[in-house]
């Protein structure tokens, strides 16, 4: 799957995007954090405030109970200040 | 019509190109979005030096057409246009355009400040600000979230 | 500003001139308001060739003032500019600019509205549509009487 | 006085505009258009559905029971229809 980071999350990361494969046990979007934060301090800083922090599928905004496929584009991000 | 782009805008023209020709138009509403040259950063007001503005290619597009589609939905427009730009600018630039035009003036005025209120609360982009003491992420204003609630009927949240 | 004017105007070129210089600007609304080709004469749908506004001079310039000024007393406006022509146009012609310059949006829209409202139901002009079968006086619509009536403390009702 | 007419009631009264000294008996706009009503026909006509005009003394909007003086502007007109 392609991961996607924008803005402070990007920064706290140090990537805006990477390919991983998905990992066993990640089946929804809230899997994938979990994950995630346990990789290292960048991710788990970034989704320090977990409430916050909007999650896409292949460019749709979803819930963190969101499943997650094998080829799925999923993106993290704060919220949007454009406009 | 959208596009999202790095390049200024011409707003006359555009106008003049969005109404040409249809004479059917009585009321154009417009909104320009412009750089303020200061701003409150972390509680103080602060000024600014030049704000980028992140996108997320692909999904921003997506999202604003998904957004005019909604607008042309609910009222009777006959023509609309979203310009969004991204990249670095300094204060006094344009950052974001939005044109409805209608029959009359009710459908003109809603439509745009309906496409204004779902620019600031689901378009994905990112504005950080450049002061002398660094770069600050703009935060997302509770306002915002309070003006787009009124349109009700939200078409497109989290699913 | 005001202005009361038989000539054409630049929308571009007015809000440069409105935003120029004041970089305290977040926001830009406007209002254009067009002859349309088609209008509801007596009842029937009518091809409309030209339309002609009369005004009050003196008491025109007056009233846009006051109204302009109202809209300042109530919203926070950077600047704010009315230009109302007057004379014979046609169809696809430029009527009506409004545009109101604040720090935030909702400022920005709320006052364009406002003026559009006022214009619509206080400013002394009259229109007259040419159609093949002669000169209509366009009717005064209850919807701009109910339109107005939200903006409810009226500041300059008759007394 | 300086009495103004304008759209139809201009059109249905035939002038623009005319000056006359106050007649004896008109302290209100609506003495003033008594006494226009019963001038002549167009007049009549032009004040017909006397509950639409809109009045103006000075380029003030009025009611019907505001005072005239000598030398007031006294505007009549059917409801605006600019914008």
């Amino acid at each position: 799957m392609k991961l996607l980071y924008f803005a402070w999350m990007r920064q706290r990361i140090g990537t805006s995007a990477e390919d991983i494969a998905r990992p066993d046990g990640v089946d929804t979007v809230g899997d994938l954090v979990d994950w995630l934060v346990a990789r290292d301090e960048g991710y788990a800083k970034a989704f320090e405030k977990r409430e916050v922090i909007r999650a896409a599928v292949n460019q749709e905004y979803v819930r963190f109970d969101h499943p997650v496929n094998d080829n799925d584009e999923v993106a993290f991000f704060p919220p949007v200040t454009g406009g | 019509m959208i596009r999202v782009q790095e390049e200024d805008f011409d707003v006359g023209a555009e106008i003049a190109a969005l109404t040409g020709g249809d004479r059917s138009i009585g009321a154009v509403a417009t909104f320009v979005g412009l750089v303020r040259e200061m701003a409150p950063v972390e509680g103080e007001t602060r000024a600014i030096e030049s704000m980028t503005l992140e996108h997320y290619p692909g999904m921003t597009e997506k999202k604003l057409a998904e957004i005019e589609d909604e607008a042309n939905r609910r009222w009777p427009l006959a023509a609309s246009l979203i310009i969004h730009r991204y990249g670095t600018l300094s204060p006094g630039e344009r950052i974001v355009f939005v044109a409805c035009a209608s029959a009359h003036r009710h459908a003109a005025f809603e439509a745009c400040q309906f496409l204004m209120d779902w620019l600031k609360t689901e378009a994905p982009f990112w504005k950080l600000e450049a002061t002398d003491t660094g770069g600050a992420w703009v935060d997302a204003r509770e306002s915002d979230d309070h003006a787009v609630a009124r349109w009700t009927d939200k078409p497109d949240a989290a699913e």
